[in-house]
């Protein structure tokens, strides 16, 4: 073990600074303020802090790692030129406060990544200012919410949600102020219309639904669910999560939605970084436009003056949405994240469409090897599919709850025992709707080959010995972690009394 | 894009495997009248190549701070990041990993994390901190609807939390959003005209569920009056304190003046400005938050085998459990920035964060000398300031930052924007980063501008 | 310098648990008569900081190939390498590990090495390819020793090799000084008019223990004459072919028209060029001259559990066992370069690696095209090339090129410098990177340069 | 296993490239010139090629990884921040043949580097062209070689190495054409004088020796040794491996010494890259500075019109020595190594001594705590001291013998075994003339716990069962290696065929 605050020994500093400027008078914190006790930090030189977080990072999981079917994460290969790109001192080394004579290259590269987005989605106005999903919904709810009480229909209080939504969708909208109304799916996973028509009515400000959903399954009925809720008077929010498998395919515009958030760090590779940052714009159809929080990059003409800033024949600059909720992030969203998700757009252009199509290949293919190599081991009795379905989109769903009855292995079982065998495991346990479920995102990025190896090593693993498999996982930095010890024991900070 | 996709060329194996023809029959299940027609009406793919260029080109159109003289902070700091925070935060086992679900992989991060907790603890002066937030705008909005949520029951002002009247505008719009939800009243707190709070105007936020100041305060201003204010607002208001955490080197931690809550901009450790984003926020408590606290939380747990381990704990409160009742709707947050925040920290250690304090200090006390010496130029506060202060300009600010600029600065904040008030008002901000002849160009531009103004009055 | 100790403050602890009173104790060996008085005259520390502010400042003053149209080359191209490569490379596995003397612990570099060599050897089509020398000079020198470390008992032109008379001084200084200790000999192969080999004269070479040429030759010519070379020198003989390794996307592999070693300067595939160094040299041969050549390489083997393992091997031609019988002295090389060219090739595979040479020609041939229709150039050689030609320019070419110089153009390099009659011609390299406006520019500069000449004259 | 060659699935590339530049007519390759077959190289995708390199490093260990105390070769800590300065364009994308008003950076870059190491070395001219140790070495001896072929001393046949040299040492002057005298050393480990004055005589070209020599010991007796050589005619060279121990205490020129070389990837932390690349500069006294390889950096008061374009007041250019032997690398040396040792030297100056201090502190810290770990473990009867000292340099050095005599545990056992707890293995049976010899030099940038820690393993290595010991190390990524199937059978490269 490598300890950060184990390194006492020596009065070090990782870094050491240059002298501060010269004053006239030394520069004095008021007496009452003067700091009594430094912050118990470690004191490092340099290579001992290489080291640890050398070592810390081997400890760690990514992509680069290896195969990583995360359902509804999308984790797909980050493009390394995108760090060189975020990097550049025009994006790491500008405020978004200077004058946007001073930030055209930005408002530029803000307005192509709008329209793209408007593009793809088939909405009227994109704001790239949320800076997560979760955000992003918030915000679409905001604006929906205002848009009501502008219309006057304040009666309008809640939100439709069917049971296999994410977490952040009712988390969201509650966020908001509105009452969560959840509807249950069908057995074959879709969206139930006669129980969703039976809570739309003129208090539904919004349905939130992703489509595909969180099954994998596209929802065929999605125009006549628009349809019940529109009717009802209220508004279809599009969770963008599932966004990989559809792009240039469908729309959210075409199926209905008023308004749709993206997860660029999925959808657009942002790296996820172990949790974050993310990017999560919304894009809204017209009539939501003028609540959107500011400032939008727009453009006009640049005159003969501007053109010698300019990075186009277009003068870019901020503009304010006429009943804008205000801000949701105090400046213009995670710009080094969008920057990074341009980079990644540039790469594919039109040909998005087939980065979608390859994330839908490469889904149904594993779900078909899997299912393959399970009927040859004799094994495919121990799962069956989240969902019945020809053709999943870009994840599927497996229930274990088979193996669970017949031989108690768990899907968290079967979840470990891939660990052991160098893989990230798929979600487990979610969406809530599949007993013991496992969902498997492969994405575009995987080839052929670690498909069909996973899907083999799938099979070993429900093959083991089910005493074996509990114990799993036995070759990673720990074995499997007690969290109801971490929850009864809190200890969330370094105890420096037993140092 | 081909070299994004392993799969090219084998399209068609992969679906004969599976009985299938076409791509076209894997989207059979998409009705007709919901499908696009014809190709994406977008630009073609590029080349790694190709955007690279167009990345510096674009991108090279932006005027980088470091490129000139400049005194833009008002939130956001330029401090020097050493470049092993670089090197070891893109490797691929940090940047390509997602949320730490499975422990027994994540060590690294969780860990970093818990470490990132205790660093942070440690700074504010507070036991417990979670793995960060958005940015400091959002934490300082949670750490409201939090201190409504735990001290709503008790509170003699329920549903009501109070405000530092200086909060930017564009940060208390975010509370206001984050806040009306669960129809919190935001009222105003005063202050003095030497930029300090009004604690006689502060009586009457005793009793509500929280207060929010900070501390050095949005003019750049250290507030001992701050310490004063737990015992005014009393027991069951929390005491919300926003931070600039490089302060904390030399300024005491707001956790030792009776600070319930610190949050803050976590930007200045760790990571370079990148156009406001992203950044993380910085979120701190005592015991009788942390169950209603927003953002995960890592604890140190151990393995079945009894070794020390790391894992995300109390996710009770998160929406992936609770769902709509969730403390915060949460999910993808800024890992990855607050891991560049804690490897700065573990390099500056506790002496090289109070240098990097006083540096910031001593370039601000150079800018005050020099500029309160420049003609035109007047100090409006006559307090301690850490790193930015307000000047006044002879005439008008927007006119006077835009000369400025035309000569080559980037000449601070005008604090018109926030207080439309104050026309004739710059927050000059300096860092670690400003040096000598950057103030003595200000001091020059700022002296020919006043001149110019006399000349033309 | 504190942040590189980590036992600054410690020393009295340290010292006194050796029973030690200060550190002078240590140097109590050092005899007074050598040591030191006085403080070292050099500059004080400085940080981290400071350091990187006078590189930008001092290397800034170098005027970088990139910045404008640069057209030099002359053994060094400027292709793309792309990101992931440097991104790679330096993680500290790779960058901060020492040579592979501990297989068990050093794997990944071992494979890596192992796979560039086969990367290496398909390239060139020869069966072994070492894990690189210093350079393509020292690559070309080494191969001429090792050549007649291998014929020279049936050579019947014993201690004698025949080297290009296009040769680059420089380069041929490099094998006249590893090639004096052996006593060899070097003698020049003469060239026709037209660039190419001189295959008459060549017969002269026969019988030697190797000759030595370049495809494409300095001058930028293919040399199809080459092809036959080995069946003129015969069997005792090596042929030695020196590559540019891009050109092998397009031009036949070396080892396919009788090379017996290949050797070449790596650094066009996976490195920038840097100022001329580090780079990495090419070796690549036939089984005769295996265990007799020089440098390191990676044998696949196996572990005690059978498993694949690799490890160096064939140690014994090295200076670590056989000391001064060594073939080479050659300890520390390219390695790191190396891997980023693995990392290239990998990532170009043979399609891209095709593509990028074809990129290569397209500009020369597209410069060829407008530069022979530019007044008072003329292209010297009416040849095929890949990626770089002789012009003729009006008047001097010292002159012209900085004319072109002080007009914003990095002409090319000046053939004077090598072949001294040659005063008036140019060599004119594009890569990958080279645009049309980047060609279209030098066609009106030199335009303008003909017509000053012109006016003067 | 992640094999390069096995991903064959699918026409990739890892990089795709814009088009070329349109031609009239198509360029071609002479008929005869075409290539046939496309070199067999993999088709990886970007996302395949990151997951293989990353996979393999993670089987490398290197400094960042841990513990590596390797003697001889100056494991230290490389900056990070040289790496962001290698990579300025005005390095990474700068040419040779540049005019030197385009190179004014590189130059006085170059002559600062050269005057610091001449500063610190108490020679008269530096070289930067050797691109290694080795080369460094060679090129001196050629000078040598040049210097007395000019006076007419041909019959300076021969070069003196102590038994203990580095094979570099007789492996160059081999190259360049000498005949190699050995010497033996005495029983301390220290040259023998009476061995020297017996071979040094008008045949006597040079002797090379190291000081601290390899076993870490000072050589008290250089001035003596530098007294016999200069008498006898010869030139006294010196490698300057361990120069890391004596830079600000002593330097080669108060030795006595003629010529140097500086192994800069050690000294001056040029990270060692899995085997390079390096940089050897060498530095001469003023009668051998004529023959260095050209081109030098020189200086001298730049004209108002220079000043322009100049870096401080000088106007910096090459220079070539009068009769230099020409090149050694076709160019001037490892430029992007060189900025990468300036960046070192700038970080410390004229501290540079409190790093040797450092370096020779960790060291006798190092040795001490092993012998007393051992002692209260009791196994200090196992090994015993390469050479009595009562203080070591830099390194240090331990013979085995004993525990081989006693146990059957050899010097490669007790490496393994330290390969088994996480650290790199010391150097081993090197120097020849320490029977199963470890080399232990743990170097300034490690920290007394390291220290302490690495000794205490050392000796549960000692402790531990010898049939264990044998099989160590069994939790690396691969056992034991076969090195003998290795020569045997030799593959050294993937065998198409088999695939
Ligand atoms: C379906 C779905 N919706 C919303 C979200 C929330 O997005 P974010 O994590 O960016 O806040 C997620 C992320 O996991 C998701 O999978
Ligand atoms: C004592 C000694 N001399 C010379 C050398 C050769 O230096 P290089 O490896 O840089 O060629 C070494 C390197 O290991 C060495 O340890």
């Amino acid at each position: 073990m490598s300890h950060l605050f184990g390194h006492n020994g020596a009065e070090n500093t990782g870094y050491s600074q240059p002298e501060g400027l010269a004053c006239a008078t030394k520069p004095v914190v008021p007496a009452g303020l003067v700091r009594q006790q430094p912050a118990r930090w470690p004191r490092l030189s340099e290579p001992e802090m290489v080291r640890h977080y050398t070592w810390l990072s081997k400890r760690n999981f990514g992509i680069d790692t290896g195969f990583y079917p995360l359902g509804s994460c999308t984790m797909k290969h980050n493009p390394r030129v995108n760090e060189v790109i975020a990097q550049l001192p025009g994006i790491a080394d500008i405020h978004p406060h200077q004058p946007e004579h001073h930030l055209q290259g930005l408002l530029s590269i803000y307005y192509e990544m709008q329209h793209m987005l408007e593009v793809c989605a088939g909405m009227d106005q994109v704001t790239l200012q949320p800076v997560a999903g979760a955000q992003g919904e918030f915000t679409a709810v905001r604006c929906i919410q205002e848009y009501f009480r502008l219309r006057g229909e304040t009666q309008r209080t809640k939100v439709i949600v069917p049971d296999s939504a994410h977490g952040t969708n009712p988390a969201s909208a509650a966020m908001a102020g509105f009452e969560i109304v959840e509807i249950p799916s069908r057995a074959d996973g879709r969206i139930d219309l006669d129980a969703l028509a039976a809570v739309a009515d003129e208090t539904t400000a919004a349905m939130m639904i992703t489509n595909p959903n969180t099954l994998g399954l596209f929802e065929a009925d999605i125009s006549a669910a628009s349809e019940i809720v529109h009717q009802a008077g209220g508004q279809m929010y599009y969770d963008g999560a599932n966004f990989n498998a559809i792009l240039g395919i469908t729309s959210p515009g075409l199926m209905g939605f008023d308004a749709v958030h993206f997860n660029l760090h999925k959808t657009f590779s942002q790296p996820h970084g172990g949790g974050g940052p993310g990017s999560g714009p919304i894009g809204v159809k017209a009539h939501l436009a003028p609540f959107l929080p500011g400032p939008l990059a727009a453009r006009r003409e640049a005159t003969p003056e501007e053109r010698t800033m300019a990075v186009d024949e277009h003068w870019y600059h901020w503009h304010q949405p006429e009943h804008s909720i205000g801000k949701i992030q105090q400046w213009h969203g995670n710009a080094g994240a969008v920057i990074r998700c341009w980079a990644y757009y540039r790469r594919y252009g039109n040909g998005l469409t087939t980065m979608s199509q390859h994330a839908v290949l490469n889904a149904n293919y594993l779900r078909h090897a899997i299912h393959r190599e399970a009927k040859d081991a004799g094994v495919d009795h121990l799962f069956v599919d989240g969902a019945e379905t020809e053709v999943a989109k870009h994840e599927f769903t497996l229930s274990m709850q088979p193996a669970k009855d017949a031989l108690g292995i768990s899907a968290m079982d079967v979840a470990k025992g891939l660990l052991d065998r160098g893989y990230m495991a798929p979600t487990v346990y979610f969406p809530l709707v599949v007993p013991e479920c496992m969902m498997i995102e492969p994405t575009e990025t995987e080839s052929k080959d670690t498909l069909d190896t996973f899907a083999k090593h799938f099979v070993q693993v429900l093959k083991c010995d089910p005493e074996t498999l509990h114990e799993a996982p036995i070759t990673t930095p720990v074995r499997r972690v007690d969290e109801v010890y971490a929850a009864r024991n809190l200890c969330l900070r370094h105890p420096f009394e037993d140092a | 894009m081909v070299d994004q996709l392993p799969n090219r060329g084998r399209e068609t194996e992969m679906l004969s495997q599976m009985g299938f023809k076409s791509m076209e029959d894997l989207f059979a299940d998409i009705p007709a009248e919901v499908r696009f027609k014809g190709d994406l009406p977008l630009r073609g793919p590029q080349s790694e190549e190709e955007i690279l260029s167009d990345a510096r080109r674009l991108l090279g159109a932006n005027l980088a701070l470091g490129s000139r003289p400049s005194f833009l902070g008002a939130g956001l700091y330029r401090n020097y990041v050493p470049a092993s925070v670089f090197q070891l935060v893109t490797r691929g086992e940090f940047l390509t990993a997602y949320t730490p679900y499975q422990p027994e992989v994540s060590q690294g991060m969780l860990q970093a994390m818990w470490e990132f907790q205790t660093l942070i603890s440690e700074l504010v002066g507070l036991p417990i901190a979670n793995l960060s937030l958005y940015d400091g705008s959002t934490a300082a909005a949670e750490a409201l609807t939090c201190a409504v949520r735990v001290h709503n029951r008790k509170a003699s002002q329920p549903n009501t939390v109070y405000v530092s009247a200086l909060t930017p505008p564009d940060k208390r719009s975010v509370m206001e959003n984050y806040c009306q939800g669960a129809e919190i009243d935001i009222r105003t707190l005063e202050h003095n005209p030497d930029g300090t709070l009004n604690l006689e105007a502060l009586k009457e936020a005793a009793g509500s569920c929280g207060v929010y100041v900070e501390q050095p305060n949005p003019l750049g201003v250290l507030d001992e009056g701050l310490t004063a204010v737990k015992e005014i607002v009393g027991e069951h208001t929390a005491l919300i304190v926003g931070v600039q955490p490089v302060s904390l080197g030399v300024v005491e931690a707001p956790g030792h003046y009776g600070a319930d809550i610190v949050v803050g901009e976590g930007q200045p450790l760790g990571s370079p400005v990148t156009g406001g984003g992203p950044l993380y926020g910085i979120f701190a408590c005592t015991q009788p938050y942390l169950r209603l606290m927003p953002g995960r939380i890592v604890g140190r747990s151990i393995d079945v085998d009894g070794k020390e381990a790391y894992c995300l704990t109390l996710s009770t409160r998160e929406q992936h459990i609770r769902r709509h009742r969730a403390t915060s709707n949460i999910c993808t947050n800024e890992t990855l920035i607050a891991l560049m925040g804690a490897m700065h920290m573990a390099l500056l250690g506790p002496d090289g964060l109070r240098e990097l304090a006083q540096r910031n200090m001593q370039a601000c006390q150079r800018a005050k000398e020099i500029l309160s010496e420049t003609p035109g130029v007047r100090l409006v506060h006559p307090s301690a300031h850490f790193n930015e202060f307000a000047i006044q300009v002879t005439g008008n600010a927007e006119a006077c930052l835009a000369y400025l600029d035309a000569n080559g600065i980037t000449g601070g904040f005008n604090l018109a924007s926030w207080y439309p008030d104050l026309t004739d008002q710059i927050l000059v901000t300096t860092t670690d980063q400003t040096s000598l002849s950057d103030i003595e160009a200000l001091a020059a531009q700022l002296a020919l501008w006043t001149t110019h103004q006399e000349v033309s009055a």
